[in-house]
C-alpha cells in the first residue's frame, strides 16, 4: 500500500483535467483553463482520461444527470469539482490535487437511478447461449436496444446510431446539445437542444454595464471583443488537432483579459495571427466546411470554416490598437450574433457531416448560448 | 523443440479455426480466424519458407481487418450480442465440418508421400524472385491484369456514381458533386 | 531458422512485460476493476449499443486498395532478383505498376477515392 | 556489418523504454514551451513517470456490453507489435536477430496496428471509441501502400531484404541522399502508423480520445504507451534504411546509431506539432494520386541505377 500512495502522489502532480462548462460558466472555465495551463496540467478528452472532472458554471437540474454520470464515469482515483464561479480558482485546484494524493473521493459509484434495465421485456440472454434465430427482436442486451437501420445517401440499409454531442463535452459551447443520428461516422440527422440556461453572457459583459449605466471604457470593450475572438479560435484549433497554436491563442486571451497593453501583447497577437493565416494545411482542412450562404441575416457566418476563422484574426488585428484607449464607450448593444439564428443554422450545416468535420463547424460558429432563455428541452426525450 | 512448436501452432490453427464456427460475434470470429491464419503462418516459417511464412502474416492481416469492416457493415448482429449461430442447421454443418476435416487430416498421413529429390534452394525467396521474373513471368503478367480487372469492376460495382454524375454530361463541372470534398481535383 | 528463435524469444519476453504491468497494476491500483459503466456520450446516455453495423465511406477503396497490395507479394522477391535479372525485370515489374496506376487512376476519376 | 545477438532481446526493450520515456519528456516540453511556460528538464523528464505511475494507479474500466476479450486482446497487441518490429532493428553493429527478411518482418509487424487499433476502438461498445477505429483502417489504407514502396526502394538499392545488407550498402553513400522522396513518404508513414500527429485523428480531441476515449488505468498505458514505442521503432528503423545505420566518422557505430535516431524521433515529435490533424477524406486523395506515383517513381530511378551500377 505505501508504493501505491508513492505512485499516487507522483501522479497527482500532474493530474488530467476533464473541463465541461455549463452556461454561464465562462468566466470559471477561463480560469480554470488558466490555472490548469500555468500548473501544466493536460486537458483530459473523455471521463476514462480524467482525474479532475470540473464543471465550471452553475449546473442547473437539467444538467444535474450528465453531471453526475460524467463523475462516476472517471476511473478511481478522481476527483469532481465544480466551479461555479471564478473566485479562487487556484486554490480549488491545488485542494483537489492533494485529495487526489490521498486517494481522490470516494463517493458510491452506482448510478443514482435505476439502471436502464427496468424497461427490458425479459433478463438478457447470458453470453455463450446458442439459441439459434429464434427469439431475436426482444432481446436488450445489458437493457439498451440493438441499433436500428435506416436508409443513407448511398443507397445502402444500414443501422443508425443516436449519440448526442453536448451538454458536457469538452470544446463545445455551453448548454448545447445536437442530437445526431448517425450512419457510420457521418452525421444523417442532427436536432438541436439548449439546456442549461439561462444566464449571463461573459462576452456580452461589458455592455450590459453600459446599459445599467455604469461607465464602460472602450478598451475594456475591445479587450472583451478580441479574449471573444481568440477563446473561439482556441476552440477552433482544439478541434482541429492544432494545440499548440490553440494554447498560444488561450495564453494571449488571458492576458488580454488580465489588462497587459497592447505595445505587449500586440507583436504576438500579430504573430499567432500570421501563423495562422499562413497554414495552408489548416485551410486546406476547412475550405468548403459548413459554407453559409451570404443571403443569411448573421453577417459573422457568412462563407465557410476558413472564412469564419479568417474573420476573427481580422477581427482582432482590428481592434487590437483600442485596447489602451480609456474614453468611454457610447451607448450600444454588443455586437454578437443572435444564438438564436446561429442555432437555428446549425441542423442543416451538420446534417451530411462526418464527425470531424461537425466539431469544426460547430466551433467555427461557436454560439454563445447563455442568453439564449428558452425553456430546457430535456436531451434525450 | 521444431517438433513441439509444430503442435503448438498446428493446434492452435486448429483451435481458433474451429472457434470461427462456434463465436457469436462477427468480430471475434474474423479474428479467430486472423489467429489461425497467423498459426498457419508459424507453421510455413517451421517449414523453412521464411518469407511465405512472414507475408502470410502481412497480407492476412490487412485482409482479416478489411473483411471485419465488411463484415460488420453488412451481417446482422455484428457483436454477437443477439444469440445467433455462423451456421444454419448446426448438428449437420458440424457432422460435415468434422467430417472434412478428418478425412483431410487422415489423407496426409493415410497418402504415401514420394521421397523428397533435390534439395531446397539456399534462398527460397531469392528462388521465389527468379521464378517470378523468369518462367513464371506471364503467371504475373496475367496476374496485372486481372488485379487491373478487378479494380475496373469493383470500382463500377461499388461506386453509385460514376464521372458523369460527378461532373456532368460534358465532365466540365467546376467542382464535382460529391457528398464529401476530397483532397485533389474538383 | 535461428532468426526466428529469436522472434519466439522476443515475443515472449514482450507478453511476459506486458503481463507484469498488469500484474503490477493489479497490485497497487487503487480500485478494482470498476463495475461497467456507459460509453462517453457527452453526459448521455446510450440510445443502443454502439455495436452495429457500421456505415464505412471508403469501402470502395477497400477493394482498389486490396488489388494493388497483391502485388507487393511479388515485388518483395523482385528486390532480390533485380540486378541478376537485367532490364527485363524492371520493365516487367514497372509495366505492372502502370497498369495497377491506370487502375487506381480510373478509380480516382470516379470518384472512388472520395467517401461515400 | 551488422550481426545477430539474441542476447539483445533483454537489452533492447530497455533501450526502446528509454526512446520512449524520451519522446514523452521531448513532447512535454515542447507542450511546456507552446504554453509560454519553459519549464526545466527535470520538469519535463518527471512527465513520463508522472503519467506511467498515475495510469499504473489508476482503475481500468469496463463499459455496458463491452467486448472484453477483443478490447484487450487491442490493447496488448499494439505494444507487443512495436516491440516485435523492432527484432531487426539493429543497434550499432547488432540486432537480435538479422533475418533474411527483415524487411518484411518489420512490415509485418507493424501492420498489426491496424488490427490492434481497430480492435481498441471496437472493443468497449462506444460509439466515439469506434469512429476511431474505423479511423485508423482508413488511415492504413491511404499509408500503407506508400510505406511499402518506400521500404521497397531501399531493399532495390541494397538487392535485399536483410536490414543488414541495406545498412552496409550504404557504406559509401546514405539512401537519403539519392532517394529523398522515399525517406520524406516513410517518415511520414511513421507518424500515420503511430497515428501521432498530424495523423492522429483515431485517438483525436475532437472525438473524446477516439480509439482510446474508453481506456484507463493500466490498458491504457500499454495503449498509449504501445503507440509512442511504435513510434521510436518506426523512427529508428528509418536510419537503417536510410540514414546508414551505425556508420559515421570518428564515434562508434552504437553512439552514431543513437545520435540519428534522436534526431529523426525529435524531428517527427516536433513536426507533429506544427500541423492540425490532417483527415483521411481530404488526405486520401493525395495519398493515392500523389504519394504513390511518386514513390514508384523513386522505385524506377532507384531500379535504373541498381542496373547501370
Amino acid at each position: 500500500m505505501d508504493l501505491t500512495s508513492r505512485l499516487l502522489r507522483l501522479g497527482a502532480g500532474r493530474p488530467h483535467v476533464l473541463l465541461v462548462e455549463a452556461p454561464g460558466g465562462t468566466e470559471p472555465r477561463l480560469a480554470v483553463e488558466r490555472e490548469a495551463r500555468t500548473r501544466g496540467w493536460p486537458a483530459a478528452g473523455s471521463p476514462a482520461d480524467a482525474d479532475l472532472v470540473v464543471i465550471a458554471g452553475r449546473v442547473t437540474d437539467d444538467l444535474a444527470a450528465p453531471a453526475d454520470r460524467l463523475g462516476r464515469q472517471a476511473p478511481r482515483p478522481r476527483v469532481r469539482l465544480a466551479a461555479p464561479d471564478a473566485s479562487s480558482t487556484g486554490r480549488l485546484l491545488e485542494e483537489a490535487a492533494a485529495r487526489l494524493a490521498a486517494g481522490g473521493d470516494l463517493e458510491d459509484d452506482a448510478p443514482a437511478s435505476a439502471p436502464p434495465e427496468s424497461h427490458s421485456s425479459h433478463s438478457p440472454t447470458p453470453p455463450g447461449d446458442h439459441a439459434g434465430h429464434g427469439d431475436m427482436e426482444m432481446d436488450m442486451p445489458g437493457g439498451v436496444p440493438m441499433a436500428d437501420r435506416g436508409e443513407d445517401r448511398d443507397g445502402l440499409l444500414l443501422d443508425q446510431l443516436h449519440v448526442p454531442l453536448g451538454p458536457l463535452l469538452p470544446d463545445w459551447p455551453a448548454g448545447l446539445v445536437v442530437q445526431t443520428t448517425l450512419q457510420g461516422d457521418v452525421i444523417q440527422d442532427a436536432r438541436v437542444e439548449v439546456v442549461g440556461g439561462p444566464a449571463s453572457s461573459f462576452w456580452d459583459e461589458p455592455w450590459r454595464r453600459l446599459a445599467s449605466g455604469d461607465p464602460v471604457t472602450v478598451g475594456a470593450a475591445s479587450r472583451r471583443r478580441i479574449a471573444g475572438h481568440l477563446d473561439s479560435l482556441a476552440r477552433l484549433l482544439t478541434v482541429a488537432g492544432w494545440a499548440d497554436a490553440a494554447t498560444r491563442a488561450r495564453q494571449l486571451r488571458d492576458e488580454l483579459l488580465a489588462g497587459a497593453p497592447a505595445a505587449e501583447l500586440g507583436p504576438r497577437l500579430w504573430r499567432l495571427t500570421r501563423r495562422v493565416r499562413r497554414s495552408r494545411t489548416l485551410r486546406w482542412l476547412t475550405d468548403d466546411l459548413g459554407a453559409v450562404p451570404a443571403d443569411t441575416s448573421v453577417v459573422r457566418a457568412w462563407g465557410d470554416v476558413t472564412a469564419r476563422w479568417s474573420g476573427w484574426l481580422a477581427a482582432a488585428e482590428q481592434l487590437l490598437p483600442d485596447i489602451d484607449r480609456s474614453d468611454r464607450l457610447p451607448l450600444g448593444d454588443a455586437p454578437r450574433d443572435p444564438p438564436a439564428e446561429l442555432v437555428a443554422m446549425l441542423p442543416g450545416l451538420l446534417t451530411g457531416t462526418e464527425l470531424a468535420t461537425a466539431r469544426l463547424v460547430v466551433a467555427s460558429l461557436d454560439p454563445d448560448l447563455a442568453e439564449l432563455g428558452t425553456p430546457a428541452e430535456v436531451p434525450g426525450g | 523443440m521444431t517438433a513441439v512448436l509444430f503442435w503448438v501452432f498446428g493446434i492452435g490453427a486448429v483451435v481458433t479455426g474451429f472457434l470461427v464456427f462456434r463465436l457469436d460475434s462477427m468480430a471475434q470470429v474474423t479474428f479467430a480466424l486472423l489467429a489461425s491464419f497467423l498459426f498457419v503462418a508459424g507453421e510455413v516459417v517451421l517449414l523453412g519458407l521464411g518469407y511465405l511464412g512472414v507475408v502470410i502474416i502481412l497480407m492476412m492481416v490487412m485482409e482479416m481487418v478489411i473483411m471485419a469492416v465488411f463484415m460488420i457493415m453488412y451481417m446482422m448482429n455484428p457483436a454477437g450480442l443477439m444469440p445467433m449461430a455462423m451456421y444454419h442447421n448446426k448438428r449437420g454443418s458440424m457432422l460435415i465440418s468434422v467430417g472434412t476435416f478428418v478425412a483431410l487430416a487422415a489423407g496426409i498421413i493415410v497418402v504415401d508421400w514420394p521421397a523428397r529429390s533435390g534439395r531446397p534452394p539456399a534462398d527460397t525467396t531469392y528462388a521465389l524472385g527468379e521464378s517470378l521474373m523468369g518462367p513464371q513471368m506471364l503467371t504475373m503478367m496475367t496476374l496485372g491484369f486481372v488485379l487491373f480487372a478487378t479494380i475496373l469492376a469493383t470500382v463500377l460495382l461499388a461506386t453509385s456514381r460514376g464521372r458523369y454524375d460527378r461532373l456532368g454530361d460534358d465532365l466540365r463541372a467546376p467542382r464535382a458533386d460529391d457528398p464529401v470534398r476530397g483532397g485533389i481535383g474538383r | 531458422m535461428s532468426g526466428f528463435a529469436a522472434a519466439l524469444l522476443l515475443l515472449a519476453v514482450a507478453v511476459t512485460l506486458v503481463a507484469a504491468c498488469y500484474g503490477v497494476s493489479s497490485v497497487v491500483a487503487v480500485a478494482p476493476t470498476a463495475a461497467p459503466a456507459g460509453p462517453f456520450l457527452s453526459g448521455g446516455e446510450p440510445a443502443e449499443h454502439a455495436f452495429s453495423r457500421f456505415h464505412v465511406r471508403w469501402y470502395p477503396l477497400t477493394m482498389v486498395y486490396l488489388a494493388f497490395e497483391m502485388e507487393m507479394l511479388f515485388m518483395y522477391p523482385w528486390t532480390l532478383v533485380l540486378s541478376s535479372v537485367g532490364p527485363s525485370a524492371v520493365i516487367e515489374m514497372f509495366l505492372f505498376l502502370g497498369v495497377l496506376l491506370a487502375g487506381v487512376t480510373y478509380a480516382w476519376r470516379e470518384g472512388a477515392l472520395r467517401w461515400t | 556489418m551488422v550481426e545477430a545477438a539474441p542476447w539483445l532481446v533483454l537489452v533492447l526493450p530497455a533501450m526502446l523504454a528509454v526512446a520512449t520515456i524520451g519522446v514523452v519528456t521531448f513532447d512535454a516540453a515542447l507542450a511546456a514551451r507552446a504554453a509560454g511556460r519553459p519549464e526545466s528538464l527535470a520538469v519535463s523528464a518527471s512527465v513520463p513517470f508522472r503519467e506511467a505511475a498515475r495510469l499504473l494507479v489508476g482503475q481500468r474500466r469496463t463499459t455496458l456490453a463491452a467486448d472484453g476479450v477483443l478490447w484487450r486482446a487491442g490493447v496488448i497487441t499494439l505494444p507487443v507489435a512495436a516491440l516485435s518490429a523492432a527484432l531487426v532493428l539493429p543497434l550499432g553493429t547488432a540486432s537480435v536477430a538479422d533475418l533474411a527478411v527483415g524487411v518484411v518482418w518489420f512490415n509485418a509487424m507493424e501492420i498489426l496496428a491496424w488490427a490492434a487499433v481497430w480492435l481498441a476502438g471496437w472493443g468497449p461498445n462506444s460509439a466515439f471509441s469506434l469512429v476511431g477505429g474505423y479511423r485508423f483502417v482508413a488511415q492504413g489504407l491511404a499509408y500503407e501502400l506508400p510505406h511499402m514502396f518506400a521500404l521497397i526502394t531501399a531493399a532495390t538499392a541494397a538487392g535485399t531484404l536483410r536490414i543488414g545488407g541495406i545498412v552496409e550498402a550504404q557504406a559509401d553513400l546514405w539512401f537519403v541522399v539519392w532517394m529523398p522522396v522515399a525517406f520524406v513518404v516513410y517518415l511520414l508513414s511513421a507518424a500515420a502508423m503511430a497515428f501521432w500527429g498530424p495523423f492522429d485523428a483515431p485517438v483525436g480531441r475532437e472525438l473524446a480520445g477516439g480509439a482510446a476515449a474508453e481506456l484507463s488505468g493500466v490498458d491504457r498505458l500499454l495503449f498509449l504507451g504501445g503507440r509512442r514505442l511504435l513510434l521510436v521503432v518506426a523512427a529508428a528503423m528509418a536510419v537503417p534504411l536510410f540514414l546508414g545505420g551505425g556508420g559515421g566518422p570518428l564515434l562508434p557505430a552504437w553512439l552514431w546509431t543513437l545520435l540519428k535516431t534522436a534526431a529523426v524521433l525529435a524531428a517527427v515529435v516536433w513536426l507533429g506539432r506544427r500541423f492540425p490533424t490532417v483527415r483521411m477524406e481530404r488526405f486520401m486523395e493525395v495519398a493515392w494520386m500523389v504519394l504513390i506515383p511518386l514513390t514508384i517513381l523513386q522505385a524506377l530511378v532507384v531500379s535504373l541505377v541498381v542496373l547501370v551500377r
